[in-house]
């Protein structure tokens, strides 16, 4: 287990509702966020600030190099080289980028290297069922948009992908396999080796949804082999606002951009624009720059817990809360345990309690100080697979500990009480 | 406030007893309906109203939800059934006034036109359940529209 | 003049170069940020941070209304609806954000109230000649996917737009009219009456690009009379990384949404999505929620300083820039002088050093511990227009004092000498 | 670091006089070309280079920019015009960590590779500056690249 990390997050030493300490469970939607971070922006706008990769005065000169020392150290996070690393706005907006890229592309932007990115009627793009919105929708509207085909990799009765699926699902006119490295409903990690493996066989591109991973688990985009990765900010102890893209170098510099702006462009004429490299050709516009420096300090401080030790320490965290969920009468916990041993599920836990509204049981939580989240957490169609239209769930980061998880634990227990259904 | 104080015991009856649960033909020749969805959860209701004269006189639903946005339906059916057209307006402007108050009381007047409803003070304390207690409301506003609309063809409708 | 805030902007208390004190001359570009801001941003992170519109938890709650307020203080600032202001991650993107919902409605999304929106071979889309890059390429891109063809309002000599031009460029067939406020390299403040007068007759759509007007000057949607208008954060005083769109709510709800993901969402199958009213529609994924408090609690102060002070007083401002740069020999002032007695021009000047390169301009004020940005400024076009392909630009801020300005012309006068360009 | 140490008189002179100055044709079997652009201020160059044997025999250039860009091309059409390849490829390689050097001065020996390029010493404080300083440098490899490729052609390429 890691330290107790409650010192570096401010905000985990608020009281709540009456007085009461606060427990948060809900880092898979926002994580909290340490010192290093708030200060690392802070100082940004205090003694640096200034237009990055357009001045050349000393304030350019010194917010220009914090913007890169940041990206340098997000890409050390995740094995990547810095000019891999594109910043976006959050991960939603960096899996819009590839898909808008590629509806550019299909329009026919982008030349003759732009042509592994043309979609039309005949190709197909996978996804699986379990995706999250960000991860689902904007591929469902690029198939609408260009006339290609949505197909998904199906779940099981428990929420589990279906493997032996893949080999029939991605054929061989599959152009792009979009997938998620861990679901934030199930926690289930998947086997990435699996969507790869078939992706290559047909030619797809793959697109990983590193969200629930890249801020919990160690993730090395070079070891997982995906083409594309995108993951935000936020969920990784960092700011809001900020999220990045992760691509091969190839591959980004024929992705042709679908944000037009400053700072992106080699020259601009009225008629013709003409675009750098990546990454800055997927930048245009004023940088969130404090974010960066913001987010470029979040990874410093996961890299310097390091991410084995986060991973074990949420996996402890995971086994009390699944166990103790899936052991209680009349909760339903969504996905499987997990293996005690190996790191194949998150630290969280989406359960459904019979009887109460996943509403209500949030209220009775959040009266005893216990944050966590209700609904469908951005992932209807996995929900309603399950036959349920929402959940309660608790999730975990490095700074929760063994107490959070059994408080969790122990007010569940008391809901079914409290509205009177028959335990 | 303690969570007791939200969920008072008369909103747990009604989220059991649920009045007016259940979506019958409404055979009136004003008529409406309404269906609506709290987007942050997914819960849904479709209500059906049938108006005669100045009189609200039917009210049918058939929805899922968590126990207020359940028992805000409940009891919106008992009280506003056979009442006046104008008495139902009142009432929903009271209620949307309650929710406003951040969990302080409303003036006599208007907590004696809301009776059992006024047992939602304390959602008014927690903005993201409001949307719970208003989504039958919502669906009645919205239905109540068709009803009194030139036309009587009942149309799909709306958002919470 | 407004009284000195320099005490409310850390930043300008640092000193650069061999201790010289900070003359921040550089606001065009990214302006500096008051503790106001920084301490509302702290605030949110360390008391306040939570999911936004997700969770039902004290944390989302409290999170939540920080950032509606947020939206209703901008709104304010610029006399309009709180919701017909949407978030985004700058004026770049919000200008994208239009254009790319119109391609979205040119292939076919959308449905029936889309049809305002799309655009095909034999429309045309209108700009003008002195645009940012921002406010260029989204529209010039639009053009080539949709085959709609780009038109544009030229400049004369000096930089100035030329109305008469207006209703030959502006023709039947116009479908949307794109331009900006106030130019950033000229500083001139465009007359809106007469885009918007002639775009209603032709039934055009009005995007304004804010950017440089928002900051600076009074301004009100409603009396402006355009349809839709983008600016961003960071110029008014906000945090990076944050910007907006506004619109009237009837076109938002009509227009297309082009990123997609969670939170934007009605109801999501595998097969389809519908999607929430304005402002939420476009505003998928986890929103920069720190910084839109950021930005309203930058709305906040400009309000409290009064943006007629502060019009008043960067009027002053551009006074001794603009008069001291167009009266030094050797030297040409692009744009015009503006007239002292109106506020037709903002707080800058871009000026031309004969015989002496725009960097080589820039590195000699900065050896004096001024900062001002050098180059094109994003508007390629306009420079080359003019005959040149970059200039040196001053541009103030509230916070920016006479001596400052004084400063910045003192330098210039010496810039000839120090390269040995006859005087 | 003063004004006047960024920009030594060297500088000053080489950008005034622009050594190789010239579009002109270059008659060898082996040349190349290259147009380079400094995107942050549209700064271009065109530089052309012709080898024989291990030498490299000409260099032309035309284009326009600040001091430090001008002054570069200038120094470095007269430090290498007439010496190896091999000569040409170290001294590149000694300007490239000059340009790294914050400032600092480098070792004797590359310094006495460098000549002239020394006084660029200064600009390697300045890191918006470094790419002014390496435009005609970055043209100079890759023109070289295609001079040295089998194909004698010359290729429009690349970016700054
Ligand atoms: C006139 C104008 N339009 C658009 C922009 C782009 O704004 P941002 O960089 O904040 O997206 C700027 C600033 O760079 C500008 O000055
Ligand atoms: C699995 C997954 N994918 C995508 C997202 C979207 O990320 P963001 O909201 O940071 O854009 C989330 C979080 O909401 C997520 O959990």
């Amino acid at each position: 287990m890691l330290a107790d990390l409650h010192g570096d997050f401010p905000l985990l030493a608020r009281t709540v509702r009456n007085g009461r300490s606060l427990v948060y469970l809900d880092s898979g939607a926002t994580a909290q966020k340490p010192l290093a971070v708030l200060e690392a922006e802070d100082r940004f706008y205090r003694e640096h600030n200034g237009a990055v990769a357009r001045g050349a005065h000393i304030l350019a000169e010194e917010a220009t190099e914090a913007f890169e020392d940041a990206r340098a150290d997000v890409a050390e996070l995740i094995g990547a080289s810095t000019d891999e690393v594109v910043w976006t706005s959050g991960a939603t907006a960096a899996i819009n980028l590839v898909a808008n890229g590629m509806l550019q592309a299909s329009l026919g932007a982008g030349g003759a290297e732009a042509e592994r990115f043309r979609l039309g009627p005949g190709d197909r793009i996978v996804v699986t069922e379990l995706e999250h919105h960000a991860n689902l929708i904007p591929w469902q509207q690029l198939a609408a948009r260009t006339g290609a085909e949505l197909a998904w990799v199906p779940v099981d009765d428990a929420g589990t992908l279906r493997y032996e699926a893949i080999e029939s699902v991605i054929t061989e006119n599959t152009r792009v396999v979009a997938f998620s490295h861990a679901s934030n409903v199930t926690g289930a990690v998947t086997d990435v080796e699996s969507f790869v493996h078939r992706a290559r066989e047909v030619g797809a591109l793959t697109v990983l949804d590193g969200c629930q991973s890249v801020p919990h688990l160690p993730v090395n985009v070079a070891e997982l082999g995906v083409d594309l990765m995108a993951f935000s900010g936020h969920k990784m102890l960092g700011p809001t606002g900020i999220g990045a893209l992760w691509g091969r170098k190839d591959l980004l510099d024929a992705l042709p951009p679908s944000q037009f702006g400053g700072s992106a462009i080699k020259v601009v004429t009225m008629e013709t624009t003409t675009w750098l490299d990546a990454p800055q050709r997927f930048e245009p516009g004023t940088q969130p720059v404090a974010q960066a420096v913001g987010m470029g300090a979040a990874a410093r401080y996961l890299m310097d817990l390091g991410m084995e030790n986060v991973a074990r320490h949420e996996a402890r965290i995971a086994q009390i809360l699944r166990e103790g969920a899936s052991e209680m009468p009349g909760v339903r916990l969504l996905g499987t345990v997990g293996d005690p041993g190996a790191i194949d599920v998150l630290g969280l836990a989406a359960v459904v309690v019979d009887g109460v509204h996943a509403h209500d049981v949030g209220q009775v939580l959040d009266d005893r100080g216990i944050t966590v989240r209700v609904g469908h957490h951005c992932a209807q169609p996995l929900h309603r697979r399950l036959g349920v239209t929402g959940s309660t769930r608790a999730s975990a980061h490095v700074y929760t500990t063994e107490d959070d998880a059994h408080a969790f634990i122990e007010a569940l227990a008391g809901v079914r009480e409290f509205f009177g259904v028959a335990v | 406030m303690s969570l007791e104080a939200m969920y008072q015991q008369v909103i747990m009856d009604h989220a059991r007893e649920g009045h007016g649960r259940g979506l019958v033909e409404i055979d009136l020749p004003h008529r409406g309906e309404s269906h609506q969805v709290n987007t942050t959860c997914g819960d849904e209701v479709t209500l059906r109203v049938g108006v005669e004269g100045d009189t609200l006189a039917r009210i049918a639903w058939e929805g899922q939800g968590c126990s207020i946005s359940q028992a805000s339906i409940s009891v919106l059916a008992e009280l506003l059934e056979g009442e006046s057209l104008d008495t139902a307006d009142e009432t929903f402007e009271a209620f949307r006034a309650l929710m406003q108050a951040k969990g302080e009381h409303l003036d006599e007047e208007r907590e004696d036109l809301l009776g059992d409803a006024t047992a939602f003070v304390g959602v008014g304390k927690y903005p993201a359940r409001i949307k719970c207690a208003l989504l039958g409301w919502m669906a009645l506003q919205d239905a109540l529209i068709q009803a009194r609309g030139a036309s009587s063809a009942a149309v799909e409708g709306g958002q919470a």
